[in-house]
């Protein structure tokens, strides 16, 4: 090759590079821009009356604590099942693992709204016995409010056992192995090695779980309903407003659902939570 | 003291086939295979962790095939240390004491005992995820130590260090088993780090046990052709053995070697690189393995010259007959210098009937 | 320690184990079963007679068929996207890519609802100057069906982009530095080696998103609505059967998503995608 | 052919520092460091993937500092081969030439011969996917090969392969390189495997170069004793230098060691292991370094043994003065069986004063 073809191939290989780059680097970037405007304008149309009328209105106000509540109690019934459950899927291997896999991923996979028309039928005497047996003691469970509970459960519960799964994934079982022949048993093997280690794991995905609970639309509207004073959450508020064209609280009632899910992934991705949908 | 007897275990990737082993009391044991070879899969039976699918293991005397690990009292020093990392040096240590519920002075005492052993005394309050690879090990070694095991379990406790490390290390273990005599399985995939350690040594090859002995006389009378590639006898001719009054002669290639070994039929012989002597002038006669040849490589190894030679006739008595052999022999740096060595140089090369080991081969891998 | 203190201390070790193991897997079994149980109970309650009354319904028929198209347009554009963009995340390093990171985050953590909140009112004439632009040239995206593709595009974008991330970080970048070594510019390397060596995981990663596509509800229903004959999509048709209290067609529609998002991820964990979700 | 020019680099966790280097046309050089060193860094320098924040690098009489890698011409094998996989090996080999459209005839020549030359011809229609280690080192190898490169770069290509292998493919690599002449830098972490191949070596130490020098050289003359205890020069004692007539005296530990180098104040000295002799008896007089000693542990590594010492007085004529040195040497076994060495034997120590190498300390060392 001579000097002057060197040349120009290295000037061809740079140009190359630029047009890559800006390609490749320029999509991310439209996406991204794009996702900052939206987020950008919406904030800026809530405007300071959007979240003062927000805090007036006793619909939102009202909203806002069953919100609160719902999503913390749901928050602990995951973590609860999800601690254990992930550990054991974790650690263990037992025949038909794979099917069980599966079915743990569904509700993450599925989309929201389905896992409420799921629960209302599951829950309706109609259907199934045990709606039936719900209605023979006079137990109502649909249109309630542990219904909003129950679904933000069923929906983020799945979550939470897949994050903590990657978070016991990730530490060797080489812990409680040498603490096995340190002395001991299976269960002081998790609390004593397994649980301190996974802590930070646990923390993080109760965040994100919670963070998850409190957005959760499509199923507690169909399953819990849009009770005013009873069953209204903030997202089912939001949405009510929106239908009556009330759209400022509405902006703003949106922004803080963006604050609490940004915080939520900040801190997660501090704690170097990890999730993988399945 | 520990006893394996037809353990049988499948995991798909790596398995076990019929593995009986006798350990002594205070012995230190070395398992040998190459990666892959199922050495874990064999220290994770003894400790517990894996249960055989066949077979049986006895420990001082009790069958603990089915006894969990908790109740084995083995020391067991995984490959990565696994050391706790919310813990400190110190409580890492004393963490078996504490869960058999021992007196808080008791346990103090013991700690302070064995990091002294160690060397790891200024280290105690550390934080575990700060110390280098050789800390880590001894940590890990005192944790173990910590509950007075009746037998310890070292998977690769070298593998992970650097050289220099490692051969500080191998002398450590070497005094720590004087010192306190557990009786000690170690596990590893490097012949040379096994020399300086072992009692006795077993060479495991696809699951299965090929040999178990002394490690000189593995070194020079290994059992099989896989024993004898990894333990470094580079010498390892496949020929037809015809035995005589005193020698047994075996035809390789059409060449005559000479063995004090009694063998007939198709065997493979191996000769150690350092059994093969070089010189310039004739050597003192009647040498059976006497042959004439050339330098076709040297390899400078810093302590020893490596020194690839092909022979071209067999000197007997005043005759020379044809004879064509490739191989290797290691001398001195200060011997190959001696010998001025380089490719294409004329030497003699010979080696004693005792130190050509002879294999048996059965028919059906004569004729592969 | 004596004989026997051996034995007891094996045979307690022994009930621990048990009860250890029980109750960790128990827990798991709980949320597995729940999870069966609900999809069961739908399935059965949808009977023949729901399947059938859901295709000679022309608002569902019709649902069904927009889906099809929109979802499937979305995940076009979300590929297109997002493959170059995971590109330029996964390879290059540059200045506030910790930022740029978290905005990817945002949509897929943020609740659904929320991101159709906010493109309802980006597309406003009152909020953003890009609303009033499209108002002053006759132009209207809110309740139209392209309504319906930004929707799904903005909300399954950020996850498509996370899906293929994780797949070009999976790959080592040693591939493309041998291949230009070897002559490649750096798109011809992308072109050659990164693009085939990720086929498996850009299909897995398009199919993932087509299915969260075909199941949006919240961000659907409120930024392109539910216009019967034109925005109707499925979710939102099973939505107004419920609200209309036509039960059976509603769990037919709902195990039709079920069996997408079930044959989907079947699909995925075959071509061994992997997506964080964030 | 290579020249490096104050490369400086800095990414945190890994750097360079003023790093000159010049590599002659067709020769072999070893880059030797730690893990961690930096040596990856260099490697990728030279290949184009990583831009130096100051400092050049010219190819072949031009300056590349700022030209990319696919207008370098250089052949770079990295330490996990990185074949491409969703080719075949026929494919691997030829995508450099497919890449600089050559015409399909000139390409299957082009492999066919690359394959012979690397024997793995049997191999080109299979995929990369189910070769073992060292075939897919050839395969990588021969994809470098096949752009006919100026120069040849190897990130530790042996240190993924097992021993045997290991060194039949080190055998191989000198092959290539005597019958391609390619300039060649080859990076690696042992000592040992860089023996048989490098013309020179440069020895890097926490990104800086400590010593550039042709092997030999570097094992009995290190610079530093970072370089000594790299290449193993098992003794490396701090004393005191006194330059006299011709030979220069070596205070340690209250001991003299004599060596011919000239040198004064505080120096480190450093003896190879297996220039040290050991005898029953007294060897031929006048050894200026001549000690009676015992020894204090015997290791067995196979083809040699390695012996510590403790002295316990030197000889010098008729009498004898107090001396307390620890020292390691290294015997073949032959040697180690004649002189029966166990722990506690007393023996003869003996080394000539040519082998004591004197690396100089400035004041600020001496103080640590």
């Amino acid at each position: 090759m001579s000097s002057a073809d060197r040349k120009s191939s290295s000037r061809k290989s740079a140009a190359d590079e630029v047009f890559f780059k800006s390609w490749s680097n320029g999509l991310l970037l439209f996406y991204l821009t794009l996702v900052a405007l939206i987020l950008f304008f919406t904030a800026r149309y809530a405007g300071i009356a959007g979240y003062t009328e927000l805090l007036r209105d006793p619909d939102f106000r009202g909203a806002l604590i069953l919100s609160l509540e719902t999503s913390t109690i749901a928050t602990l019934l995951a973590v609860v099942v999800a601690v254990p459950g992930a550990y054991a899927l974790s650690r263990y291997r037992f025949p038909g693992q794979n099917i069980l896999d599966t079915i743990l991923d569904l509700p993450i996979v599925l989309p929201p709204l389905i896992m409420g028309v799921c629960l209302l039928i599951f829950f309706s005497p109609a259907a199934s016995p045990i709606g039936a047996f719900l209605k023979e003691h006079d137990l109502r469970v649909a249109y309630t409010r542990p219904a909003i509970v129950i679904a933000q459960f069923m929906v983020a519960g799945g979550f939470t056992i897949r994050c903590l799964k990657a978070t016991f994934d990730s530490m060797t079982p080489r812990y409680e192995q040498v603490a096995r022949t340190l002395g001991c048993s299976s269960s002081r093997a998790f609390f004593t090695v397994a649980l301190p280690l996974a802590k930070g794991g646990i923390v993080a995905g109760a965040i994100m779980t919670w963070a998850r609970a409190i957005g959760e639309f499509g199923p507690i509207i169909v399953f819990a309903g849009s009770i005013s004073g009873y069953t209204l959450v903030l997202p089912t508020a939001i949405f009510l407003k929106m239908q009556v064209g009330d759209l400022e609280p509405m902006a703003a009632g949106t922004m803080v659902l963006v604050f609490i899910a940004t915080v939520a992934l900040l801190i997660f991705k501090r704690l170097g939570g990890r999730g993988y949908i399945w | 003291m520990i006893s394996i007897r037809n353990l049988s275990l499948d995991l798909g990737e790596f398995s076990l086939r019929d593995i009986c082993l006798e350990i002594k009391e205070r012995e230190y044991f070395v398992v040998l295979g190459e990666t892959g070879a199922g050495k874990t899969l064999l220290i994770e039976s003894v400790a517990g962790l894996l249960r055989p699918q066949v077979g049986e293991v006895w420990l001082a005397g009790r069958n603990v095939t089915n006894l969990r690990p908790e109740d084995r009292r083995v020391g067991y020093l995984p490959q990565d240390y696994a050391l706790f990392p919310h813990l400190s040096v110190r409580d890492n240590i004393g963490f078996g004491m504490k869960v058999a519920k021992r007196a808080k002075p008791m346990i103090d005492s013991k700690v302070a005992q064995l990091a002294n052993l160690l060397g790891i005394t200024h280290l105690l309050e550390r934080d575990v995820l700060h110390l280098s690879g050789g800390e880590r090990q001894r940590t890990a070694l005192a944790r173990a130590l910590a509950i007075d095991p009746e037998i310890l379990l070292l998977d690769e406790p070298l593998s992970a260090l650097d050289e220099q490390t490692r051969e500080n290390l191998c002398g450590e273990l070497r005094r720590v088993h004087e010192r306190c005599g557990t009786t000690t399985v170690h596990i590893s995939h490097s012949f040379e780090e096994t020399l300086a350690l072992a009692d006795r040594i077993a060479v495991i090859n696809a699951g299965q046990v090929e040999q178990v002995g002394i490690p000189t006389e593995v070194m020079s009378r290994p059992a099989s052709e896989f024993v004898a590639s990894f333990v470094r006898c580079q010498n390892i001719l496949r020929g037809r053995a015809y035995s005589e009054a005193e020698l047994t002669r075996i035809e390789v290639d059409g060449t005559e070697v000479c063995s004090d070994y009694p063998a007939g039929g198709a065997v493979t012989i191996t000769v150690r690189p350092e059994e093969i002597a070089l010189s310039e002038e004739l050597p003192s006669q009647g040498k059976p393995n006497l042959f004439r040849g050339e330098v076709t490589m040297v390899v400078d190894r810093g302590a020893v010259t490596r020194v690839d030679v092909t022979t071209r006739a067999k000197v007997q008595g005043s005759k020379e007959t044809p004879a064509s052999l490739r191989l290797v022999a290691l001398c001195t740096h200060r011997q190959g210098k001696a010998l001025g060595l380089t490719p294409g140089k004329e030497l003699y090369i010979s080696f004693r009937p005792s130190v050509v080991h002879v294999i048996r081969r059965n028919q059906d891998e004569a004729n592969t």
